[in-house]
């Protein structure tokens, strides 16, 4: 069953004939009957001892489907199988919390801030792909966040993008930096969502590495929070928002997997295209479904698209699904089953509805001209109560048949090894004090002058003045605050502050302390504008996790930032890890961006930046 | 009674709540309206508001004037009704001709936001009434196709009626032709402008409080003291 | 199937930045005779059955060009272009 | 003085968003036989002497297109389109 946008212009999937295939879709059959056939799994950035555990897992070779699948599921991005074991500490040192109602693993931090509000926020990176397409890299980031908040349950309320670009003058930051700001702004503005804050650095060393970071909040009844649980045997499960097309194929395992160079030119076509206009109607749809009471499970469709979607929500519930790919609305139709497994597509969401719910569903995406097909259901546990099955077929052949719980949880978990950078002892010698001093006061002026001037400190305004700061009505402080303050509740006054913040030039003298300090920077801001700090939100941004130095700068990096929180009381809620930001062997400064929010009981009381005039703005006008 | 002010959504509006909220600062019932239903529900004047309608596919507001809410509004505002087009919404109003010229991509290319100064030119309208002529206000502008243009034609005689309802000052944000942020129909019940007053009617949020002029003056026009005068509103 | 294409335009008296923008920036790739260069849109409409030309000018004329600011012409596609 | 124009369009496997809600928007004014709308730029260099199409290939590659998402097409004025 299909809801479709006001006029179908599309064709059905199942126009499509199996023999339009060479010789059809590699089937589990198949692999059954082929266990020796060679697969392509280096190619797709699985080890030899990964794939071996693959073939363990299934008791055969996997079809070509499933290989795609697990090459996505246990790729950095989505496993994060190198930063797992140091990421524990955000729970085991978590200060004791009442307020957090969702915390890491979930697709969003939901934090209670009165007794019947929580907001939900988190900051991630699209580095790679806003290097490869700065505009579609940018807006895509922010359409991915606002549906990682909108997953929850929320409704998301503003954004805010940490920037890091190489030197100012480079012809490739004149490249990137307008295309990342438009695209930011682009997608920002036409979804509706303030921007009420970010920063800008320039740094040679992100010279062919830029950081794009986008951070969303959004703000939920606590009674209306999601979760992602595909459960209630013979439940629907539902694909709502945009088809899906080729886009950015193999973009997760591909771009944000491996060390980026001058290769990937070649891959530039997996970059995804956002449609802004078709999120706001995927926000407006689900907000309304879940107020309507009509959605028993939900997950975005992000990097890793539906092979992602399925196989967390049905691990999370321990169920199994039954999956029919012929029935997912497609842009072309000569897309095969890994393709539209792989796909990376904006603007779509999972949903698992029950059966009776299924006609309100589709009414709801039809009145808002949004796709809604059912393509499965949740089906039961195995008989010896192990988690159920994830079985796809694509028009009869079955083309996966695994325990989800394979891809979505027991991915490879690696100890990689650490080692402290060599070089670091010198250049922690290499002390301030030894650097040269104004003593006259012309030597003064021109330090001033100079630093007035650099583009790290100069007036933001030229890139902020592209974002809409206004639209919703409730923004509070904006740009150029040291926080962003939202107004959350018109009656009681309810709202919050929050701040990005972090230094990589600091992290690479000390990543332990670099993390500290930028959790205290951002602490800081929000603390001076008379919030309360309640909980941390962070973007890692690394270089290879195979080289140990890396390593050993996030190793203590994310000690820094779990020590800090413990002494701060404020718990880590979420967050993203970006690893093989470099060049060549080059890495990046470690930059962990670091997200501190604030709560107001009374937001009329927060403190401005600057002097306040003595007067109130001014008069009505004579009415 | 109290005035009800109808206040559209188009799939992509993005400013609706923030103009409901402002009609509700001004005194009057926000009566939510719905792109897709062509009743007006008997309210006393229309909003439409700014936002992405359609996506701004093909170019600003050019999808949303076929909205069958469109056709009510467009017959109604003939009829005197009250309608004010806020950014998005004054390119609906271009697009759907009630009012004359085109407002095109900002001279500079790029989106603009800041607080922006503005001459009130013409109090004759339904939606201006309230100010001082000449007052100068404060408030948000905030988009990336508000550069209006017409012929000179058109521009003498918006000049010569005194329908140019206010202009930009101290740096005009988009290229606008002859600084031009506000415009009305020969009738002053109509009224498009591009930059928001819907975002200056509180002072936790806004620049100032400047904006709210417009939501009270149309209620004193509905009270029959302003331009617009009496009208059936509604259908 | 069939395809038509529509060419949208500015009018000639309009100012059109982008254009002038991308003019502007051509001597930075040592291009220097160039003496205007204008942007517009180009409209590709594809006909589930017979292409209707007729119905395409009606499109056009209503939602794909607005007429205060600028010209359209239709084809199809392959064929010259008619000036509306 | 001659006319260079460079058709830009989104390469097809690329999402248009904007096709798409125009598309969506034809049933409303009576027009329910369009299968695609693909929207994309139409730009016309004028050259001061003799139009150069390298050079404006050039121009078309460097500056006009996105080769990531897009491709063009490039001809004189009146000639029949040469694909890039
Ligand atoms: N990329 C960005 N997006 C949104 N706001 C930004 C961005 N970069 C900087 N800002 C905002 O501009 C203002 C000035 O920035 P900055 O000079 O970095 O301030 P500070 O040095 O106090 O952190 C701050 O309000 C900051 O939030």
């Amino acid at each position: 069953m299909t809801t479709q946008p006001e006029k179908s212009t599309g064709f059905a999937a199942t126009d499509v004939l199996v023999s339009e295939f060479d010789g059809g879709p590699d089937t589990v059959q198949r692999a059954i009957s082929t266990p020796e056939e060679i697969q392509p799994h280096t190619e797709l950035g699985l080890k030899d001892d990964e794939y071996d555990r693959i073939r363990q897992i299934l008791g055969r070779r996997p079809t070509a489907a499933e290989l795609a699948m697990y090459s996505i599921m246990w790729s950095e991005h989505c496993s994060y199988k190198s930063s797992k074991v140091h990421l524990r500490q955000f729970g085991e040192k978590a200060p004791q919390n009442t307020r957090m109602l969702a915390g890491i693993g979930e697709n969003a931090g939901v934090v209670q801030i009165s007794e019947d509000l929580a907001v939900t926020f988190k900051v991630e990176s699209h580095n790679h792909p806003s290097f490869v397409e700065p505009y579609q890299g940018a807006a895509t980031g922010v359409g991915g966040i606002v549906r990682d908040i909108l997953a929850m349950g929320a409704r998301p309320i503003a954004v805010m993008d940490p920037l890091r670009f190489g030197a100012a003058d480079h012809p490739d930051t004149a490249r990137v930096l307008p295309g990342v700001v438009a695209g930011i702004g682009g997608y920002g503005n036409c979804l509706g969502l303030p921007n009420i804050g970010g920063e800008i650095v320039f740094d040679p060393t992100y010279q062919g590495n830029p950081l794009v970071n986008a951070l969303s909040i959004g703000v939920l009844p606590v009674s209306r929070l999601q979760h992602k649980e595909a459960a209630g045997v013979g439940n629907v499960v539902v694909l709502l928002g945009a088809r899906t097309g080729r886009d950015g194929i193999g973009g997760v395992s591909v771009l944000a997997s491996a060390t980026f160079d001058e290769e990937a030119e070649q891959r530039r076509p997996s970059v995804q295209v956002g449609d802004p206009f078709m999120e706001k109607l995927l926000i407006e749809s689900c907000l309304e479904l879940y107020d309507a009471g009509l959605v028993a499970g939900i997950q975005d469709l992000g990097g890793a698209g539906l092979t992602c979607a399925l196989t967390e929500t049905a691990a999370a519930a321990g169920t199994g699904m039954r999956v029919w790919l012929e029935r997912v609305p497609l842009r072309e139709a000569s897309m095969s089953p890994t393709e539209i497994l792989a796909s990376e597509s904006q603007e779509r969401m999972l949903l698992i509805v029950t059966p009776e719910n299924l006609g309100q569903v589709l009414a709801v995406a039809e009145k808002w001209g949004v796709w809604a097909t059912a393509i499965g259901e949740v089906t039961p546990a195995e008989a010896d109560g192990s988690p159920g099955r994830l079985v796809i077929s694509w028009n009869d052949h079955v083309v996966v048949d695994v325990p989800p719980g394979s891809l979505a949880d027991d991915g490879p978990v690696y100890a990689r090894p650490i080692r402290e950078p060599a070089d670091l002892i010198l250049l922690q010698a290499d002390k301030a004090e030894t650097l040269p001093r104004p003593s006259t006061g012309d030597e003064l002026r021109e330090t001033v002058l100079r630093m007035a001037a650099s583009p790290n400190l100069c007036d933001k305004t030229w890139v902020t003045e592209q974002y809409d700061r206004y639209v919703l009505g409730n923004t509070v402080l904006a740009q150029p605050e040291d926080s962003g303050v939202l107004r959350i509740d018109e009656q009681t006054g309810l709202g919050v502050a929050l701040s990005v913040d972090g230094n990589g030039r600091f992290a690479r003298l000390d990543p332990y302390e670099g993390a500290k300090l930028a959790l205290a920077e951002a602490y800081r801001n929000v603390a001076v504008t008379g919030a309360e700090p309640v909980a941390v939100t962070d973007c890692l941004n690394f270089g290879s996790p195979e080289d140990p130095a890396v390593m050993w700068q996030f190793a203590e990096a994310v000690r820094g930032l779990a020590d800090g929180c413990q002494q701060l009381g404020t718990p880590v809620t979420g967050g993203n890890v970006s690893f093989y930001n470099q060049t060549g062997a080059a890495a990046i400064h470690p930059t962990p961006v670091v997200g501190v929010l604030g709560v107001f009981d009374d937001v009329s009381r927060r403190i401005p930046m600057g002097f306040v005039p003595p007067s109130a703005p001014g008069p009505a006008p004579a009415s | 009674m109290t005035m009800r002010i109808g206040v559209v959504t188009f799939p992509g509006s993005l400013d609706d709540g923030d103009a409901a909220r402002a009609a509700r600062i001004g005194g009057a019932e926000a009566v939510r309206l719905w792109h897709g239903d062509p009743d007006l529900h008997g309210v006393d004047a229309v909003i439409l508001p700014g936002g992405f309608s359609y996506g701004d596919a093909l170019r600003c507001g050019a999808i949303a004037r076929f909205a069958p809410v469109m056709e009510t509004i467009v017959a109604a505002a003939r009829g005197g009704l009250p309608v004010l087009g806020i950014c998005n919404g004054f390119q609906i109003l271009c697009e759907a001709h009630l009012l004359p010229g085109a407002l095109t991509r900002n001279q500079h290319l790029h989106f603009r936001n800041r607080d922006q100064l503005l001459r009130i030119e013409s109090t004759d309208t339904a939606w201006t009434n309230g100010y001082a002529p000449g007052q100068e206000i404060l408030i948000p502008v905030k988009n990336g196709e508000g550069c209006y243009v017409a012929d000179e034609r058109t521009l003498d005689a918006l000049e010569a009626e005194g329908r140019v309802v206010a202009r930009y000052l101290e740096g005009n944000p988009n290229g606008s032709q002859r600084d031009i942020a506000a415009i009305t129909n020969e009738a002053g019940n109509v009224v498009g402008i591009m930059p928001h007053p819907e975002h200056a009617v509180e002072a936790l949020t806004g620049p100032s409080l400047d904006g709210l002029g417009f939501f009270t003056s149309v209620l004193r026009a509905l009270a029959g003291a302003g331009a617009g005068g009496q009208h059936p509103g509604g259908q | 199937m069939a395809r038509v294409v529509v060419d949208v335009m500015l009018k000639p008296e309009i100012l059109d930045p982008q254009g002038q923008a991308v003019a502007n920036a051509l001597p930075r790739l040592g291009v220097n005779d160039v003496s205007s260069v204008r942007i517009g849109r180009r409209i590709e409409i594809e006909f589930a059955g017979e292409p209707d030309l007729e119905r395409a000018r009606e499109i056009a004329d209503k939602l794909l060009a607005n007429p205060v600011i600028e010209d359209f012409t239709i084809r199809l596609d392959g064929a010259p272009a008619e000036v509306a």
